[in-house]
């Protein structure tokens, strides 16, 4: 099976509206070329769910600037100008999970469980509206699981299978939300033969990816 | 006591690193808690971790050696130790939460005399987000504050935070350029002072209360 | 209809493998289920899960080409394909729990028109555990139930299983020897009969109400 | 910083008692030497948190026919006739739980999380006694986290500082538990110097061991 395919193929997958899970940590393993894809295609109304919005000029932060997303799920907002002054503008709505709940729940997700029994927020303002739970003396939080359409993967060496290495931080996100969406897209840094990747150092099994383009990093 | 910034921060990042025990895992925020790692002493081991995605994480690359792979939780290019290991951001926070990371050390907005930390949000002004924060603060087994005793003239150290809460009741103590303080049952016990400064003038900067320890001391920088 | 337990494991082994589709992550259980593996067609790539940790399986090694490193759920040496990956428990019961194994054929004690299972316990006689069953049954797309259509006579596709359940109305689909049935919301739906069987010999070996397909076929195997 | 001690370390580590949790599928991934030094010391009344009860006489197996545990918490005991015997004599509690249950309870522990909120169980003996919530319209249990005073850990290669390597599916349990313990002892068939692990393939960080020794397997 090969699953490599070009960008007309990714641009088919993709519409306005979606709700895209996107890897990367301030810019650090995140697709670029899709993002690129995306401003080109200049869809709107997407919700995106990643662990920060970068910066302006990078990765995630760029879909911001250029306003192809009406929500985003996130840790952090503080390094991209563009997102602070969208949310108080009303152009952008932003939900902050703190990073090891949004985690997890998109972790949940994926691994079929019902929920994040976290004490991660419990008597902050991340408890408002969400049930809690008194559990052997301790309180916890209950934090809903975060699916997606899309899972849009970086990974640093693909097989046309679609099995993923990560190197250094590049990690991140990318190997749980490929738990987590209908549709996994990796683009990768290099697509290498069926057999180059020992199966002990996989880090996504390739049954979990849909399409694999070729990136430009 | 006046000392420009840049001096109170190295008195602080001093004072902290001499809490880092051999072994431990470490947390370092963003900022001035970084600045600890320049003088955790030789003979103590300690190993730090980047939310990001490692543990065992070295010093900044020389110019021209970054990999862009390899990056911290601040988004900047670092290095990684022979003995370190990359992971993904769910087992990063495993360790974080799981109580597995023995120090974080993190800045603050407000800090107050229960141990609550403010350190995410000024609703209206700031939004940057929690972040890792929020996890590190609840999971990590020892929570430190090290921060500038008072921003501009305003007091840090409340009896109670205005700001919207990181977490509630989760630091152990606090490290300023002026003293150390704990967190007690009791309120915030002041255990050293630095050299140049006085119990009377760390009263005045400090809004919380003061518990004064019978065996007050002296910072041992 | 009578055939030895070898010939209607066969059949029932076959019958399921035409129920792979090309692409899909597929769990087999010890036992009959195992034997599918057998049946796949040339044109038809699946993977295969083994829940203590891969996917890719292949087929048993060359005798002293055993790896003990490599072994599968039922604890016997397999070998795995060059596209395959291994992992912890926790991801492999991610891919099961969470959705992503598309089909899962187990073996039963009893199995109902309610698409109810039981295979883990027979009380105060046989406890060996439900090992993995209950997360696949309650986590797998599609649950195929392949078993004889009965054990020594006794009548195995109840109206209610009376045994302790694996999990409640998750089978989709149950192939015997003698029959293909599906579980629909009016109840147990007779899709295919062996060609060597009567729809009236199935209904009488099935306490479970069974409705005939308007469409009924012949396995075609 | 070099953890490897010699077996003698081990054992004044390990006392009557303990929860112990121990990793391994069958026998496979299982520090064996550990385990026939439980049976030479003839520890008593341990609890013992496994996947399985393995073979009589392999592994795990070998603790329950010689009446080292007084319970065990596991998902299948089918393969060691001495764990249904003494099951049913009433010398050895026996705790089921769905394997993928297990291993989140025991993920949970590590990781802080104050349960797992799982599909696996409704509707069976497995939830009685437990709590269920209902979450967006799906019943679910609620299981709770797993801990032990020692994880018993086998690795493929590890090196002096802990970090591990585990080959083939011996990786199973082994990660995880190494979250949940007080203490973790890895037994390691080849311990390699610092640097020999490429830190991209650890699959257990050297920060969550605490002794190391080197097995003969």
């Amino acid at each position: 099976m090969n699953k490599v395919v070009d960008y007309s193929v990714i641009k088919s997958l993709l519409r306005d509206g979606m709700t895209l899970m996107i890897g990367g940590f301030l810019g650090c393993g995140t697709p670029e070329g899709i993002i690129d894809l995306i401003i080109e295609m200049d869809l709107k109304n997407l919700t995106v769910i990643c662990n920060d919005t970068s910066f302006v000029d990078k990765g995630i932060g760029k879909l911001i600037a250029n306003g192809n997303a009406k929500k985003v799920i996130t840790s952090h907002i503080g390094t991209n100008s563009e997102s602070g002054k969208r949310m108080n503008e009303g152009s952008l709505e932003v939900e902050l999970s703190p990073q090891g709940t949004l985690i997890e729940r998109i972790r949940a997700a994926g691994s079929g469980l019902g929920g994040v029994i976290t004490p991660t927020g419990v008597g902050t303002l991340v408890e408002e509206g969400k049930e809690k739970i008194l559990l052997n003396g301790k309180e916890y939080l209950i934090e809903m699981p975060l699916k997606a359409d899309v899972a849009l993967v970086y990974a640093s060496k693909v097989d046309p299978f679609g099995n993923c290495y990560y190197q250094g931080t590049t990690r991140n996100f990318n190997p749980i939300i490929a738990l987590a969406a209908d549709t996994v897209i990796v683009e990768a840094e290099e697509v290498v033969e069926v057999g180059q990747l020992n199966p002990e150092v996989v880090m996504t099994p390739g049954v979990l990816v849909d399409y694999i383009v070729k990136g430009d990093f | 006591m006046a000392v420009d910034a840049k001096v109170a921060k190295e008195i602080i990042a001093k004072r902290v690193a001499m809490e880092l025990k051999h072994g431990q895992l470490v947390n370092l925020g963003i900022g001035l808690p970084t600045l600890v790692a320049n003088y955790i002493p030789k003979d103590v081991y300690v190993t730090l971790q980047s939310e990001n995605g490692m543990v065992g994480m070295g010093p900044t690359p020389e110019a021209g050696k970054e990999d862009r792979h390899i990056t911290n939780a601040g988004g900047q290019y670092v290095t990684i130790n022979n003995n370190g290991a990359f992971f993904d951001t769910a087992m990063s926070f495993s360790l974080i939460r799981g109580g597995h990371v023995d120090i974080t050390v993190l800045g603050a907005l407000e800090v107050d005399e229960k141990g609550n930390l403010s350190n995410w949000i000024i609703p209206g002004k700031l939004v940057p987000g929690m972040g890792g924060a929020m996890d590190l603060v609840t999971g990590a087994k020892k929570v430190i504050v090290a921060m500038q005793h008072t921003a501009k003239g305003d007091l840090k150290i409340k009896k109670a935070c205005q700001l919207p809460l990181t977490a509630k009741g989760q630091v152990d103590m606090i490290v300023t350029e002026l003293a150390v303080m704990e967190v007690t049952e009791k309120g915030l016990l002041l255990k050293e002072i630095h050299k140049e400064t006085t119990v009377d003038e760390v009263i005045k900067l400090t809004e919380a209360d003061l518990i004064i320890d019978e065996n007050l001391k002296v910072m041992d920088l």
